[in-house]
């Protein structure tokens, strides 16, 4: 199995994830796009480890998860904390908020 | 020593000034008597042991030094200065300012950053006191200037501000050609500029002649100074138009003159004939104004235009004139608007409409003004008259192919200025009194005192300028 | 065209096309089960690069306890509704064409690349528990001393954002 | 490393310390005693440390030098300095007060792991300890929609950037097989891989949107207006500035021996944002979302240290980011003593509070880069950097234009403060408050006329 195809593979799921944090409105998909981006990272890493054969990169995919789940305990928490505000997680609501 | 002294005592005058607030105008006059025996001092020893050269290590990292020298041009200015800012500190007296100690220490700060521009013989230093000494004018216009003050003295700072930062990178340029130890030395930099090739010349030449183009300031970069002169007060336009703009002048012979003579060579004929345009469209300009403080700055933009075409012409001669010119431009632009502002203070007006007949009411300004007027306009046997005469020879003998077209061009702006000027001394002096005001005062001691130290300069030194032909010698 | 690889386009079109579906869904629940699934396809991939620690990790921490929280707070903000709100078309584009125009121009760039290898099939033992365990403690102790300094933050955060203040 | 140990014990402790104790006054006063401590940790760790000596750490994962435990050390007196100008508002903002203070503690750890990682996951683990942390401070002001909002756009922002590092980060490791930033093996190869280039573009975004360069700095005026003031104070100073240690160290350790392919993508960008900070700062009602543009202008100028590859633009981005720090906590130091956070809020302040006025126009000059303050020295080394560049003459002109631009807005404040009528409203000085903020103004003008007591030898 050539590299090419992990990368491929792991670049479309990255883009896929830039594309629906840049298309929708929803905070919450926002993130869960974001989340996407990282695990595309993740395979990618994965697969360069087994072309090295060196296990360092899967201990950085460890730390990308350990770092993502922080992340999403505190965005979690700041989407609630939004939501029970505006009653809503439209970021163009709270654009328009704003003026 | 002196020469820190001479930077130091403005600055400590002006600490103190700034505290003692009713006696404020007298600490700063006191001071700034202390400061002109000084530059007295300075001139008499100048080349001597006591004038020795001061530096002090400050910032190696990057080859900076805290380093004056004065040779015979840095001594003169500093006389000017010298002679100049008591004569500011004279007029007025009797006019109640709004926060007093604050305005005469602002005065004294801006005359330290130019006895600093005038000293230094560093470059990063240079470039300090050349933004010191314009921070305090600023100050001055815009907290106590006349009704547009605010606008008109921001363009004036932002013209400035762009003008040394342009100037700034030339200097960092020039200083990383050198190798390194005390890299922004006056000595290094011209030694830099001139083993730079051609192309690096013309940079380097455009961004410092933007600076100093814009401080003395010639036509086309002309256009704050009409504004900013009317706006200012007296005082303080007395500070711009007869000590700021030598700031310029000066630069140019000092800091860029040596520095890239080649790309100067290859521009002379540029700025010659930009400031030439400039003398002719500012005396036109001046002949249509019936504001007088207006009439007086383009007569100024007129003045500068010619000396500036005097610097680039390349000769001996023209250097020497305007050394002189520097010097007696600087006395005669003082006593203007030394009588503009009595004048004006007077009859309440800027207006040259609303004036007239001073001749009957105050004989002594009137005789004051026709004799500093003729200085103005250079007739033989005052002080403007040799400066111009030497600036005129040596036009006449620089090498541009068009020196004829300069001499004739230059010598109808002269004679565009004495016309303006006369029209001008007519309206105020003589003819009717439109003002409303009948009883005019008469001069005050300290005026007297202003205006008769201004006239004896002119007449001394247009009878005798031979002591200062041979301070501006001294190398 | 052998078990491996046969497997391998199925886990790639499963990954891709739950991953569109997470984008494309206008119910954020259907997204949240989308990316669940995606997950699942990365697993396997993780399986068939002999990383069977991180295929196990990441069904326990990303699909079993991060994938829940979001559906948790979906279901929370009861935001189950068909009526999501969408971006207006131009913009959806733009993010369409941009996200495209990435993809395109990084692959462009690295296909150029030559030097790539291939991955060897034979089974090598760097995915496995003991191994990942003797490295991340002989040689990257220093990171997990740090990540926890970031999840104590990460908990002082959620105390801080998420508590609700009595006012 | 004593200084990374103490840092996280001490935050545990403010943590504790925000449980135990419920005035918020001793929390202050507990926050200023751990942080002095901490700065005692980190002059001792200088001290301690042999000239020229480079202490590595966990399989080089950490390389510590003189210097990077020189900038910890101005981080950490940065942050104190912050605590006492602003601890009084710090405890306003709300509840958690003790954990607000531990969260500056946390940031500090990310910020001496950026000044001295060697491994790119220390790196992320660094730029995501200061990053979470942010986003946490700019939701504090929980009562107000618009912190919130910050919060939030700044956590997708953030995370979107993440996972664009991340992506950097793996193509480089899939180029060259390695995390150690010393030991990537670019010049062995016969041409530069695409991989590499790629990598080193994502991270050059990545690293645009942490410290708000152009075209990825949209998000730095909303969030900056919308967090509680006193944490916008934070993180334009000392957040941006420990991203910039990052950025820096990243790439003039490791790729600096094929900065020829990114320099002028990095010169366009500082280009862009010196343009889109100044010129959108000029347009500018509130003097806090001035400050928030203008600190993208101000990014645009800390660039050139990254721009420019060579020993003058470590030294440089020390006196910039110390400069533009310490001028830019006591503006907000003052702007916090106003009620009203416009333009015309300043107006007549010189007649009002002379002393306020007074402080305020030397920070303004620093912040503006006029002589004789310690913006104008930091911004000279910048430009000495960029010009020693070489090919850089055109951005270094453009910046000095750009530079006149932000003398326009700055002087707004200036005009305001001493030409305008008007009657601001200002809360009562307290007689350390004026002693910090003269202290403060003090230090603008030394570091202005001896810059180099930010650079001692042997760092």
């Amino acid at each position: 199995m050539p590299i090419q195809y992990y990368l491929f593979l792991s670049l479309a799921l990255f883009c896929i994830g830039v594309m629906g944090a840049l298309m929708r409105r929803n905070a919450i998909i926002i993130f869960m796009s974001i989340e996407l981006m990282l695990n595309a990272v993740n395979l990618l890493l994965a697969a360069f480890s087994k072309m090295y054969n060196d296990s360092a990169a899967q201990i950085f995919v460890f730390f990308i998860m350990v770092v993502a789940a922080a992340e999403v305990a505190v965005g979690l928490a700041i989407i609630v904390m939004v939501y029970r505000k505006v009653h809503s997680v439209d970021v163009n609501i709270l654009n328009r908020l704003k003026h | 020593m002196i020469l820190v002294l001479l930077i130091l005592i403005p600055l400590l005058a002006a600490k103190l000034t700034f505290f003692s607030k009713e006696a404020a105008k007298n600490v700063a006059l006191l001071g700034s008597l202390l400061t002109l025996g000084l530059s007295v001092y300075a001139a008499l020893n100048c080349g001597t042991e006591n004038l020795a050269p001061f530096a002090l290590n400050w910032m190696p990292a990057i080859g900076a030094q805290f380093s004056l020298a004065a040779d015979g041009m840095a001594a003169m200015l500093c006389l000017l200065t010298g002679i100049i800012i008591p004569v500011v500190l004279l007029i007025n007296r009797n006019k109640a300012i709004d926060n007093p100690g604050a305005y005469y220490a602002l005065i004294l700060y801006s005359q330290a950053g130019l006895m600093g521009v005038f000293l230094a013989s560093d470059a990063l230093l240079f470039y300090f006191f050349w933004e010191l000494a314009l921070i305090p004018v600023y100050f001055l216009c815009s907290r106590w200037g006349g009704e547009r003050r605010i606008p008109v003295t921001f363009k004036f700072f932002v013209y400035t501000f762009v003008g040394s930062l342009m100037m700034l990178s030339a200097l960092i340029y020039l200083s990383l050609q050198t190798n390194g130890v005390n890299a922004m030395s006056l000595q290094n930099i011209v030694a830099a500029g001139k083993a730079l090739p051609m192309m690096q010349q013309h940079i380097i030449f455009v961004l410092l002649f933007l600076a100093f183009a814009i401080k003395m300031p010639i036509f086309p970069f002309h256009t704050w100074q009409p504004d900013a002169y009317e706006q200012s007060p007296t005082q303080v336009t007395i500070i711009l138009s007869a000590l700021m703009v030598k700031m310029g002048l000066y630069a140019v012979l000092r800091w860029l003159l040596p520095v890239v003579p080649e790309a100067m060579a290859y521009w002379s004929d540029t700025v010659m004939t930009l400031s030439i345009a400039g003398i002719v469209y500012a005396s036109l300009i001046a002949m249509m104004q019936t504001n007088i403080k207006r009439l007086v700055a383009y007569s100024s933009i007129a003045h500068m235009g010619l000396m500036c075409a005097a610097a680039f012409s390349g000769t001996e001669l023209s250097q020497q004139g305007l050394m002189v010119q520097m010097f007696n431009h600087g006395i005669n632009i003082t006593g203007m608007w030394v009588i503009v502002n009595m004048v004006e203070n007077r009859y309440g007006t800027q207006d040259l409409k609303k004036m007239g007949g001073l001749a009957n009411t105050a004989p002594g300004i009137a005789i004051a003004l026709v004799i500093i007027s003729f200085a103005n306009i250079a007739l033989p046997l005052t002080n403007g008259f040799i400066g111009e005469f030497m600036l005129f020879t040596g036009i006449f003998q620089s090498a541009s192919h068009y020196h004829m077209v300069f001499m004739a061009v230059a010598g109808l702006g002269i004679i565009l200025g004495a016309v303006y000027t006369l029209t001008m001394v007519q309206k105020v002096a003589y003819g009717e009194n439109n003002s409303g005001v009948l009883a005019v005062a008469k001069m005050n001691a300290a005026e007297w005192t202003a205006v008769i130290v201004l006239i004896v300069f002119i007449i001394v030194l247009g009878v005798f300028p031979q002591p200062l032909i041979d301070l501006i010698g001294i190398r | 065209m052998d078990i491996l690889q046969i497997l391998f386009w199925l886990l790639t079109i499963m990954a891709i096309g739950c991953a569109l579906g997470v984008v494309l869904s206008r119910n954020p629940v259907n997204s949240v089960i989308f990316l669940i699934l995606t997950f699942f396809a990365i697993s396997g991939h993780y399986l068939l690069l002999n990383a069977q620690f991180l295929a196990i990790v990441n069904i326990i921490v990303y699909a079993g306890a991060i994938m829940v929280l979001f559906l948790f707070v979906i279901m929370l903000m009861n935001l189950n509704a068909d009526t999501e709100p969408q971006k207006s078309w131009l913009v959806q584009l733009a993010g369409v064409v941009s996200g495209g125009t990435l993809f395109l121009v990084i692959i462009a760039a690295i296909s150029r690349a030559n030097l790539l290898g291939v991955i060897n099939t034979e089974t090598s033992n760097i995915g496995l528990i003991k191994v990942l365990g003797q490295v991340l403690f002989k040689h990257y102790v220093l990171p997990f001393e740090l990540s926890s300094v970031l999840f104590l933050s990460a908990m002082i955060g959620a105390i801080v954002i998420g508590k609700k203040d009595m006012e | 490393m004593k200084a990374i140990i103490a840092a996280t014990v001490l935050a545990i402790l403010m943590m504790y310390a925000g449980f135990v104790v419920k005035e918020k006054k001793t929390i202050l006063s507990i926050a200023t005693l751990l942080l002095a401590v901490l700065l005692g940790v980190n002059i001792y760790e200088l001290l301690t440390m042999q000239e020229g000596a480079t202490i590595a750490l966990f399989q080089y994962q950490l390389t510590i030098t003189r210097f990077s435990v020189w900038f910890n050390m101005l981080m950490t007196a940065a942050t104190l300095l912050y605590v006492l100008l602003m601890g009084n508002d710090i405890i306003k903002v709300g509840k958690h007060t003790g954990e607000y203070f531990a969260l500056f503690f946390f940031i500090l750890v990310g910020t001496y792991l950026l000044s001295s990682f060697n491994n790119m996951l220390i790196m992320f683990l660094g730029i995501e300890i200061i990053s979470i942390p942010q986003y946490i401070l700019a939701g504090s002001d929980k009562r107000n929609l618009k912190s919130s909002e910050a919060s939030l756009k700044y956590l997708l922002m953030g995370a979107f950037s993440t996972g664009i590092l991340l992506m950097g980060i793996t193509l480089i490791y899939g180029a060259t097989g390695e995390f150690n930033i010393s030991k990537f093996s670019f010049l062995q190869m016969e041409y530069i891989n695409p991989m590499v280039l790629t990598g080193v573009l994502f991270l050059i975004i990545s690293y645009s949107f942490k410290i708000s360069a152009a075209p990825m700095h949209f998000w730095t005026p909303d969030v900056y207006d919308g967090s509680p003031t006193p944490f916008t104070a934070f993180m334009a100073t000392i957040g941006k500035t420990a991203a910039f240690i990052g950025f820096i160290r990243l790439f003039h350790t490791s790729f600096a021996s094929i900065s020829q392919s990114w320099t002028i993508v990095l010169a366009i960008i500082t280009a862009a944002t010196l343009f889109v900070g100044n010129i959108t700062a000029v347009f500018q009602q509130s003097v806090k979302r001035m400050l928030a543009y203008s600190s993208i202008a101000q990014a645009g100028f800390m660039l050139f240290s990254v721009v420019s590859v060579s020993a003058l633009s470590w030294q440089g981005l020390v006196i910039y980011g110390v400069a533009y720090t310490i001028a830019t906590l006591g503006i907000f130091a003052v702007l916090l003593k106003l009620k009203d956070f416009t333009f015309d809020g300043f107006n007549g302040l010189a007649k009002k509070n002379p002393f306020l006025a007074g402080v305020t126009t030397i920070f303004i000059f620093s912040l503006a880069g006029i002589p004789l303050t310690a913006g104008f020295m930091a911004k000279f080394y910048m430009l000495q950097a960029a010009v020693r560049q070489g090919n850089l003459m055109w951005l270094v002109i453009f910046a000095l234009l750009m530079a006149a631009v932000s003398a326009y807005y700055y002087f707004r404040v200036i005009i305001a403060m001493f030409f305008k009528t008007g009657e601001p409203e200002i809360s009562e000085l307290s007689g350390a408050q004026k002693f910090l903020l003269v202290l403060t103004a003090l230090l603008v003008i030394v570091l202005g006329i001896a810059p180099q007591l930010l650079l001692p030898s042997g760092i």
